[in-house]
C-alpha cells in the first residue's frame, strides 16, 4: 500500500507499533523517561488519539511536546490542566481508576508474563543490579494492558525464567483477571524483531507478527521461552509514510527514539550530538 | 522539635552547614524527589562534606543522590524501590557496592513504599492495598509485605506498615521563615516525607515573605507543622532539575558517570565538586552562565 | 459512562433538566459540599423538581440539602455523619422525619465516613483507622465498623468499608466543557465523592475553554477522568456559600427556616421557590440585587 | 487586680475561658460555625497565641479575622498559607499530626467522659434528633485536650449516662492515654457557672473552678453526675479589661459571643440585628 512508509529504522518500527497499542480515551502515564515510550505516547496523542489523558511526571492532561534531551521533563509538564504528586497519582491512576497502557523495558521477561528489573544472577551479591521496580510490579498486573518493549530480541532478555519476578502479570486470561478484580486485557512483548502475545496462563506467547524482514526462525532462535507459532505468521503492519513524517518532524525531531537501540557505549556521543542541536536551536 | 515548638518557630531559616544539628551518624534518612527531579543535592552533598557515616537511606525513586551518599561510603543500608540514572545509565556506585556484596539493601515496590511513608502521616501502623501479588517482592522480604484479608469483602489484600524515617531532607521552590513549603514543579512524595519523618529539613530556591505564598496557596504543599529547618540555597537540585525553574545539567550528569565508572575516578569527583564549599560546588560546574542556560532552558518549552 | 468515554468526550456540558438522564427512582447518591458551603443546591433543586424517588442519600456534612430533599419525600435511606443548620437552628424536616420514625439513617462517624469514599477511589475493599473506640456507633453499626489487628504492631484498629453511590453530585466554581473542574474555596471531601460513584454531575457557576484552567491548574482538583456531565448553573450553591465567590444567603436560611418549620408551610416554600425553573428561583429569593449583594459580602472580608 | 474587668458577660467569661485553654504553638480547626469556639479561637490569636496554627474550612493558617455572621467563612478562608480539603485535613490533623484543642458543644455529656450529639431517646425514633457527630468522636479522642462548653449548665445537659455515646474520650488518664497511642492531655467542661476537670477514669470530675458570683452548691445542684468537689473550691480567673475590649473592638464587633447563651426563639431576631449592622458597614 501506497501509504505505507519504506524508509524508517528499527527503533521506529517498535515506536510506532507501541503507539498503535494506544487507543483514543487511553490514560497513560510519563514516569521514568524512556525515550521510545515518551515518543510513542505524543505520537498516538498527535495522529489517532488525540483525547487520550497523560500524566506527565506532577502535570495532569499534559500537552504533548516535541521529545527533546535536555528540556523534555519542563516540557512535559508545560500546560497540564490539574497537579498531582507521585502519591495522588498512585492512588488515583495505578491503584483506583486504572491506566491503559504504560509500556516498560525490563532486563528480562520470561514465558510466564513475569518481568526482571531487579538483580540478574544472586539477589545478595548478583552479577547486574538494574534499578528496581518502581511503579512496574502494578504496571504489569494492574494496567489494562502489560506492554513490554525490547530493542534486542535475545535469549539473554527473552528467558525461560527470570531470575528474580519484579513483576508479574499474575493473572492473564480475561476470565481469570475479570474473577481477581481486574481488568481484562493481552500481555504483549514487541521487540526489535516481533510482536508476541499471550492471552492464556496455560498457553505460551504467540508469535503474532514478525516485522518486515524477519523470519519466523530469527524470532523462534532468538527466544529463550516457547512459543505457539501459527502455520501462517503476518507481518507486523508497517509504519506509514503519515507516521514516520510526524515522528521525525514534529514528535522526534532530534531522533531520541534510537536511544534504547544503541549499544550502551554509543549513548553518550549520540546525546551530546542532540544536546547540540537543541543549543542551536535556542539560539545559541 | 515538637509539633509545638515548630508551630511557635517563626524562623527556622539555618545555613547549610547547620544541618549537622538535625542529621547524625546512624539516622534513617529519607530523600525526597523523584526520578532525575528535585532531589536535595546541596543536602546531599553537605552529608557527604561533613563525612557523615552509617545512614540507613530510605529513596522513593532515587538516582544521583543515592549514587553519590553510596559512593561517597556515608551508606550502611539502602531501601529504595527505584534507583536510576536513566538515559545515562545503571548508577555507578549503587551497582558497584550491591554486586560486591558491600550494601546492605531492602529492595521494595514504589506502591508500597510510597504507602508506607503515607500510612505514618495518616497515624495508622498499616495501610492496606492490592499488592504486587505473585512477585519474588512479597518472597524477599515477608516481613514487610504481609496478608491482611478484608473483614467486608473476605479479598486477599497486602498490608505495608508505616515507614519512620528519623530525618527527611527535601528541596522545593521556596519556603517562607516559618516553613511553609511551595512545590510547582514536579512532586514526588514529598509531602508524605515530611510527614512521616521526625526532622524535616527542607532547602529551597529562595526564603520569601509569608505573603508571597498567600498569593497562591493552592502551591503550597508542606505546611509548616511539618517542618523545622529552611535552607535557602538556589540551584540546590542540581544536576538533577527542578522545573520550572530550571531543568537538569546533562553536560554535567555525563561528567558525573564518566567519573563515577571508577573509585579512583569517583574519588577526583568528589575532590573537585563536593568536597568544597557549595558556592565553589556551582562554579565548578560551570558558574553563572551554566545557570542560566539551565533556567532558559526551563522557559523556552514548546508544545505541539 | 465507562472512564474510556469520558476520556473520550470532550465536550459534557448539559443543561439542569438533563440529569434525569443520570439518576434515577432508588439510586444511591452521595451529595458534595459541607457545612452549609458548596452543597449542589440547584442539582438538589433540580432533583425535587424531577420528582425523584426512594433515593438512598450520602451525605458527609450535609445541611439544607438534605433537609429539603428529606422534606420533599424523595429520600428512603440516608447515610450521614451530620445533618446541621448550624446557627439557624436544627434542620426542621430532618428531625422531624426521624423523629416520627419515618426515615431509615445510617448514622456513620465523620471520619469513617470520609475513608469509606476515599478507600473506593484507591481502589481498596476497606481501610484501616484509628476508630471510634467506646462510642455508640460500633454498637450501632458492626456491619460498618470491624475492627482489624495491625499485622505488624497487632494495634487494634477499625476497618471501613468502600463505599460505592451511584452517583454523585457536585457544585464547585468552574470546568471546562471536557470536565476538568477547579475548586477554590471551601472544599469538602468532593474529590472523593467523585472518585467513588459510578456516575458523577456537577454544576459550576461557568464553563470556561480549557486554556483558562491551564493558568492556574493547581486549583483543578477533579480531572476530566472521573466527571460525566457539566452544567452551568450560575449561584448553584444558593442559599449556600460558594467562597470566595459569594457567601450564604442568611436572609433566605431565615425563611426556610420559618417555612420548614412545619409541614404545610414547608409545601409553600417548595411551591414558591423549588417547583419552579432555577432562574424563577433565584428571582424569588431576589435576584440579581440580592446575588450581587451576596458576591459584595464575599468580596470585602477583612483580616485583623 | 485591676486589669480584670467587671463589666462582661456570662458568654464572654466562657468565651475567655475557652482562650484561655489556646496555648501559642497549638493546632486548631474551625469547623461547623459555632461563633463562642471560633471567637475563643481568634481572641487567642490576637492575644496570647499569635504563633498558632488554626485551619479554617480549607485554608491553612488562615489569618485571624473579626467574627460576623454573614461572612465569617469567606474571611476564615482568606489569606490562607496552604489549601487542604477536608479529606487531607483530617489524615494530616485528626488522624497525624494532632490538634490541640477543638472546643465542642453537645446535647449532653456525662461523668465518664462522654458527650451525644446524635439523639435523645429511643435511637430509631428518638424524642430529639441531633445533628450528629461529624469529627466530634476524634476530637474528643484523639485532640490533646478534650474540651466542652455549655451555656446552660443543668441537669439535662450534663447526665449520668448520655443516650447515645457519639464520642468519648476513652482513655481519660494520660498513662492510659500514651499506652494506647495518645497524648495526655485532661477533659474540661467548660459551662456558664464553672470550670469541671477529669484526669482520672475512675475518679469523678473535680470542680477546678466557680465562675465570680456563682457557688459550689448552684454547680452541683445543677450537675447529673458526681463531683469531686475540694474543700476550697477556687474563683474562675475573671476576663482582663484587655481581652474584654479586643473581644469587643476586634474579634466580635457584633455580639456574636452571646448567640449561644440565647434561647433559640430569640436567636432569629438577633441574627436579623447582626446583619442589619454588617450592611452598615458594607456601605448599604
Amino acid at each position: 500500500m501506497s501509504s505505507y512508509s519504506d524508509d524508517y529504522t528499527p527503533a521506529e518500527m517498535v515506536c510506532v507499533s507501541v503507539a498503535r497499542e494506544i487507543e483514543d480515551g487511553d490514560i497513560l502515564i510519563l514516569g521514568s523517561f524512556t525515550p521510545l515510550a515518551f515518543v510513542s505516547y505524543i505520537l498516538a496523542k498527535v495522529t489517532h488519539a488525540p483525547n487520550m489523558m497523560y500524566m506527565a511526571y506532577s502535570s495532569v492532561d499534559a500537552k504533548p511536546f516535541p521529545l527533546t534531551f535536555a528540556t523534555y521533563e519542563a516540557a512535559a509538564t508545560k500546560g497540564g490542566v490539574a497537579r498531582w504528586n507521585m502519591t495522588e497519582c498512585i492512588h488515583s491512576l495505578y491503584l483506583g481508576t486504572g491506566v491503559d497502557v504504560e509500556p516498560i523495558s525490563s532486563i528480562q521477561a520470561d514465558g510466564h508474563g513475569n518481568i526482571n528489573i531487579s538483580v540478574v544472577g544472586d539477589y545478595h551479591k548478583p552479577m547486574l543490579r538494574g534499578p528496581g521496580g518502581a511503579g512496574a510490579p502494578e504496571v504489569v498486573k494492574m494496567h489494562r494492558k502489560m506492554l513490554g518493549y525490547f530493542p534486542s530480541h535475545n535469549k539473554r532478555t527473552l528467558v525461560p525464567k527470570v531470575d528474580f519476578i519484579t513483576g508479574t502479570r499474575w493473572k492473564i486470561s480475561n476470565q481469570e483477571r475479570m474473577k481477581a478484580g481486574l481488568r481484562p486485557g493481552p500481555v504483549k512483548l514487541i521487540t526489535n524483531l516481533a510482536i508476541l502475545t499471550k492471552e492464556e496462563e496455560a498457553r505460551p506467547f504467540r508469535l503474532t507478527s514478525v516485522h518486515p524482514g524477519v523470519t519466523v526462525k530469527d524470532v523462534v532462535d532468538n527466544t529463550g521461552f516457547e512459543l505457539d507459532v501459527p502455520g501462517d505468521v503476518a507481518q507486523t503492519e508497517q509504519p506509514t509514510r503519515e507516521q514516520i513524517r510526524i515522528l521525525r518532524e514534529q514528535v522526534d525531531p532530534y531522533g531520541m527514539v534510537a536511544f534504547d537501540f544503541m549499544p550502551g557505549k554509543e549513548r553518550p556521543a549520540y546525546l551530546k550530538g542532540i544536546l547540540e542541536k537543541e543549543l542551536q536551536a535556542l539560539g545559541r | 522539635m515538637t509539633t509545638k515548638e515548630r508551630v511557635l518557630a517563626q524562623n527556622k531559616v539555618a545555613k547549610l552547614t547547620d544541618i549537622g544539628r538535625l542529621i547524625k551518624d546512624g539516622d534513617s534518612v529519607a530523600i525526597g524527589g523523584a526520578w532525575l527531579s528535585s532531589h536535595p543535592m546541596a543536602l546531599v552533598r553537605q552529608l557527604i562534606r561533613s563525612g557523615i557515616r552509617n545512614l540507613n537511606v530510605m529513596t522513593i525513586l532515587g538516582s544521583v543522590d543515592i549514587d553519590m551518599l553510596v559512593g561517597a561510603g556515608c551508606v550502611d543500608r539502602l531501601m529504595f524501590s527505584f534507583v536510576s540514572m536513566e538515559a545515562y545509565g545503571l548508577p555507578p556506585n549503587f551497582r558497584r557496592a550491591i554486586e560486591k556484596g558491600e550494601l546492605k539493601y531492602d529492595e521494595i515496590s514504589g506502591l508500597a513504599i510510597i504507602i508506607g511513608f503515607e500510612a505514618t502521616g495518616r497515624g495508622v501502623p498499616f495501610l492496606p492495598y492490592r499488592g504486587p501479588f505473585g512477585s519474588d517482592y512479597l518472597n524477599q522480604r515477608p516481613d514487610f509485605y504481609k496478608k491482611i484479608v478484608c473483614p467486608f469483602t473476605g479479598e486477599e489484600m497486602t498490608a505495608v506498615p508505616a515507614i519512620k524515617p528519623d530525618v527527611a531532607i527535601i528541596h522545593a521552590q521556596r519556603a517562607d521563615p516559618a516553613g511553609n513549603i511551595q512545590i510547582e514543579g514536579t512532586a514526588g512524595s514529598d509531602l508524605e516525607l515530611a510527614k512521616a519523618a521526625r526532622r524535616v529539613i527542607v532547602s529551597v530556591e529562595e526564603v520569601v515573605p509569608t505573603e508571597v505564598l498567600r498569593e497562591n496557596p493552592f502551591k503550597t504543599k508542606i505546611p509548616r507543622i511539618y517542618v523545622d529547618m529552611v535552607i535557602e540555597q538556589p540551584f540546590g537540585a542540581h544536576p538533577c532539575s527542578l522545573v520550572p525553574g530550571y531543568v537538569g545539567d546533562p553536560w554535567h550528569m555525563m561528567t558525573y558517570m564518566d567519573m563515577a565508572a571508577k573509585p579512583d575516578t569517583f574519588k577526583s569527583y568528589l575532590d573537585q565538586y563536593v568536597m568544597r564549599s557549595e558556592d565553589e560546588y556551582l562554579e565548578a560546574a560551570g558558574g553563572l552562565k551554566q545557570m542560566n542556560l539551565l533556567k532558559k532552558l526551563a522557559r523556552e518549552v514548546k508544545s505541539l
